[in-house]
């Protein structure tokens, strides 16, 4: 197994926010240059893990497993290290065109900060070693109150703030967790772990601290406050990489755990109870969304509703049936959610440079100049709701396929009524577009690389679902979900 | 006595985590957020004192999480300044739209 | 077995925990800022000196009891600026010293 | 000892009930700080001296630091201010929100307590002795910081150049600080104190291969030093040349590591993977330029902001 791969993926961005922050390179070079070199890593980490797959692990420090910790791999790790990449780049990119316009003083720590994100996803989407996520977890929790205080408006100092005691929070809930499965096992390895893990009142009571930690830091319904205002306020890119990567990160992580080291008690309620929380939190989010005034807030809140709908990937593996099916839903809904979501936050974003705020109710009527803009909401929407031939109709079709065939009627309702609720509120945000013009100038020019990538990820977004068959057959038609424990 | 310390640190817990969420002080949840950190950091160590011989590993976890944590404490006292400098108060308005 | 450095030590100990208590209970009971760090400087450094003594008595290395030394002197320094700080800004903002009222 | 132990949680339950419930704020982080020490004898209780080391350096010392010079940012009238407003306390819902959270508080607690009872505590103790002649040093929590999880270590000290960076982008500080001293005892002080400083942070450096102490403590104690020179009003004046040295200082720490597993990588042991012969001199070297980068990581988390050359 080649040994680079994973520090590539790692480092690379970690010594470029280094060198940016000692003013050796510059943000949008680093960026760049960052962006390159994972295009060769990933290459690489996915011609290994379909050759030699599914699973790859290597141990840095070279210490064999108990004592030692281990990175681990497999395509879904190389698909979600894909989708961060894009979107890091592209939100690099548009931020060249937005900072300078909107935020001119963030552009001094912007970069730094947005590398070390950058970095602590990677390392995240790498990590076999529990104790290993938590420093992932914090590094990854600092970088973003960072990013989204860059803005210096007091909503968002507030919203940094609010999601600082939260996140925090939920990383000591973590830590509870954790420290209770290593004094239960003395290990900290997550497939280690699920090759003794049995029932007992400590195990499940670290699964539910964990849990509990990981649904706040993912923004699921009861604990889900804190994202509106921090995604809603935060400046564009900054939103865009928040909810279209950081949230899917936190997501991975629990994925891994209850396809994995948790899988033995899924059955029964865990599965219904993680299901019930996808279940508000599609309908919670999804109200919301249609009560919002403002463009970028509709969105943020539709992060929530759509995590909800990634969430109803448990109680459908619970109900057995179609794994596979339901395995590459969730991947592919996250796939093209990353994508849409950065789309809309960055549509949003040209709206707020052209007219000044992104009120709905207040926009000029008509497209305007704006005519690519709106082109890209429309179809990162599209994609959002779940239209063909979108990769976010892939994913929810994959999912509804698999809650059919393991006759989970109920979720399967769930879905469709979700999709209808998503379509409802995306409709609010377009329908702008087409109501009868009314003369207004833009008060800027857009700049167009800020147009180019907002395209770009929308039909990014669609491409996905064109490009389901050969993303299928690359996931695997086996579901195996943790590496060999003795590695 | 490892089983007095695990209750001390259980109390800690549950002392911090209502000062943290009831105190509307942002200075004193920072302060809250610090001390539940230490109680979790105290059941680590008195698990590694339980196990025999001696686990120096949840020691190492302890020295790294108490770096971490006074970074982010820093962080949040420097937002804490900052907020304070742009709103004039230490305390957080609850979101409207929730 | 006790030996005599045992007892020396301990006797020492007692006496240092002592002066303490007196500096403890001046800084209670005292009326003003300055008659309160006095108490504690004076009493609770001749305590703390008491105590290293004691402990060196019981040591019975020579390399403990110069550490214990360099311990007692570093903190006497400390206490004495620490004291100094107190005081000058206690009298800077204007606090007057507590005098008896006739 | 049991008295002992006992004694010793009482006084910290006060602490923290003083720390989070009286209305000063000042005496509370003074209370804060009291709890920090206290804690370190805890450590110390509990068989843990590493911990206790940094704890008090860091957990208490600094994180109290930061405390204080964050009160001294705010104005006095924010410094005294009641727990819970008198309207909220006196509202409608106030005491079933606090007792909702107080049930919610000791239900979590006695959850963990219970599952914690019954743990099997294997531990990994016999297992680390076993390799740690391996490892290159004799201490063995040094060993699992800068060998068997060097990992973590690694990221630990970019979380703490993230916090730096963070901290800047926040905003800038006037430079260079000016300060009234109220007494010229300070200065001297100081003087006499910075040789015993840097004595003590090199001797924990030295020291963390065999006994308790390491780059963390040492950079801890080199922090402490140089905030108390701040203190005492001795401070260089700024220039460009000198803020483009420090962000090098800064990262130097990260930079090292992380060469270090680099160039490993390439003459092909591995990423992070020392060979036996060289691992007590290439942890050695990693934990003095770490040791430098972590002390001046801390005074800069301390001073709160980017040093702002064009003010002064």
């Amino acid at each position: 197994m080649a040994d680079w791969i994973p520090v590539v993926i790692i480092f690379m961005p970690l010594l470029a926010a280094v060198l940016v922050f000692t003013q050796t390179v510059r943000g949008v070079a680093a960026t760049l240059a960052t962006g390159g070199f994972l295009l060769i890593g990933l290459v690489a980490l996915g011609s290994e893990v379909s050759g030699q797959g599914p699973w790859l692990t290597w141990q840095p420090g070279g210490w064999p497993v108990p004592l030692g910790l281990r990175w681990q791999a497999d395509s879904f790790s190389v698909v979600m290290l894909a989708m961060v990449s894009l979107v890091a780049v592209s939100g690099g990119l548009f931020a060249t065109g937005f900072l300078p316009t909107a935020l001119p003083s963030a552009e001094r720590h912007f970069w730094t900060l947005w590398l070390f994100t950058w970095a602590a996803m990677n390392s995240l989407l790498l990590a076999a070693d529990l104790f290993n996520i938590y420093v992932g977890l914090e590094l990854m929790a600092l970088a973003a109150v960072g990013l989204i205080s860059l803005s210096r408006e007091t909503e968002a100092l507030q919203a940094a703030m609010r999601y600082f005691l939260v996140t925090l929070f939920g990383s000591m809930l973590y830590l509870m967790g954790v420290a209770l499965l290593y004094g239960q096992y003395g290990m900290l390895d997550q497939a280690a772990l699920a090759a003794v893990i049995e029932h007992g009142l400590a195990n499940v009571v670290a699964a539910v601290l964990i849990t509990l930690g990981l649904l706040i830091k993912t923004a699921l319904f009861p604990v889900h406050f804190w994202l509106p205002s921090a995604h809603g306020k935060a400046p564009v890119p900054v939103s865009a990489l928040l909810s279209a990567v950081v949230v899917a990160v936190c997501f991975f992580i629990m994925y891994r755990l209850w396809s994995g080291l948790f899988f033995v008690f899924l059955a029964d309620q865990p599965a219904m109870v993680l299901g019930v929380v996808g279940l508000a939190s599609i309908f919670w989010g999804g109200l919301q969304a249609l009560r919002q005034q403002s463009l970028k807030m509709i969105v943020a809140y539709s992060t929530i509703a759509q995590f909800g709908y990634v969430m109803l990937v448990f109680p459908v593996f619970a109900a057995g049936g179609a794994t596979v099916l339901a395995w590459h839903g969730a991947v592919m809904l996250v796939l093209a959610h990353g994508l849409a979501k950065a789309s809309l936050f960055f549509a949003a974003g040209c709206l707020h440079i052209a007219y000044d705020h992104d009120r709905i109710r207040e926009l000029p009527g008509g497209v305007g100049r704006l005519g690519w803009v709106w082109l890209a909401f429309a179809l990162a929407a599209a994609s959002i709701v779940g239209l063909p031939p979108s990769g976010g109709f892939v994913g929810k079709w994959r999912l509804l396929q698999a809650a059919v065939l393991g006759e989970a009627w109920f979720w399967a309702v769930v879905m469709v009524l979700g999709a209808l609720l998503t379509g409802a509120y995306m409709y609010r945000g377009l329908e702008t577009a087409w109501r009868p013009a009314a003369p207004a100038e833009a008060v800027r020019t857009v700049p167009g690389i800020m147009v180019a990538v907002t395209l770009f990820c929308a039909v990014g977004a669609v491409a996905i679902g064109f490009l389901a068959v050969p993303l299928e057959s690359f996931l695997g038609r086996t579901f195996e979900p943790l590496p060999i424990a003795g590695g | 006595m490892t089983a007095f310390y695990l209750i001390l640190a259980g109390v800690i817990l549950a002392m911090a985590f209502h000062a943290l969420m009831t105190r509307p002080n942002l200075l004193r949840k920072l302060m809250a957020l610090n001390i539940f950190t230490s109680a979790v950091f105290l059941f680590l160590v008195t698990l590694a004192r339980m196990a025999e011989p001696l686990d120096p590993i949840p020691h190492a976890m302890v020295l790294t999480g108490i770096v971490v944590t006074v970074s982010t404490t820093a962080v949040g006292l420097a937002l804490l300044v900052r907020l304070y400098r742009r709103s004039g108060s230490l305390t957080l308005q609850s979101t409207d739209d929730d | 077995m006790m030996g005599a450095a045992d007892i020396a030590g301990a006797v020492l100990a007692v006496a240092g925990v002592l002066f303490f208590l007196a500096g403890t209970l001046g800084l209670l009971r005292f009326p003003d800022i300055y008659t309160r760090i006095h108490a504690l400087t004076k009493a609770d450094n001749l305590g703390l000196g008491l105590i290293c003594l004691g402990a060196a008595v019981q040591s019975g290395s020579l390399m403990t009891a110069l550490k214990l030394l360099l311990v007692w002197i570093l903190v006497l320094l400390a206490a004495a600026t620490g004291a100094s700080l107190i005081a000058q800004t206690a009298h800077r903002r204007g606090i007057r010293p507590w005098a008896r009222q006739e | 000892m049991a008295v002992f132990d006992l004694i010793l949680g009482l006084l910290l339950v006060v602490l923290v009930w003083k720390s989070l419930s009286v209305s000063d704020l000042f005496g509370a982080v003074i209370s804060f700080m009291a709890f920090g020490l206290l804690m370190a004898v805890a450590w110390v209780r509990l068989e843990a001296p590493d911990i206790a080391l940094a704890e008090a350096a860091i957990g208490s010392g600094l994180t109290g630091a930061l405390l204080f010079s964050t009160l001294g940012r705010l104005p006095h009238s924010e410094a005294r201010q009641p727990v819970v407003s008198r309207t909220v306390r006196n509202g409608p819902g106030y005491w079933m929100t606090t007792g909702f959270w107080w049930v919610l508080a000791i239900l979590l607690s006695i959850a963990f307590l219970f599952s914690l009872l019954d743990l099997q505590t294997p531990g990994l103790g016999g297992l680390l002795q076993e390799r740690l002649p391996e490892s290159g040093v004799l201490n063995p929590v040094t060993a699992v910081l800068l060998n068997f999880r060097s990992l973590d270590t690694v990221m630990e000290i970019a979380v703490l150049l993230l916090a730096v960076v963070v901290a800047w982008s926040m905003g800038t500080v006037v430079w260079p600080v000016k300060r009234t001293l109220p007494s010229p005892l300070l200065p001297g002080f100081v003087r006499l104190l910075t040789p015993f400083f840097l004595l003590v942070s090199f001797s924990l450096l030295w020291r963390g291969s065999h006994a308790p102490g390491g780059a963390f403590p040492s950079g801890a104690v080199l922090a402490a030093a140089g905030i108390l020179l701040l203190l005492a009003g001795k401070t260089t004046r700024i220039c460009p040349r000198f803020m483009f040295w420090l962000r090098w200082i800064l990262a130097v720490g990260l930079l090292v590591f992380v060469f270090a597993g680099v160039s490993l990588m390439v003459a092909g042991y591995g990423f992070l993977v020392y060979p036996e012969q060289w691992a007590g001199a290439l942890i050695l070297l990693i934990e003095v330029s770490a040791g430098v980068s972590i002390g001046a990581m801390l005074m800069a988390l301390y001073i709160g902001g980017e040093p702002d050359i064009h003010s002064a």
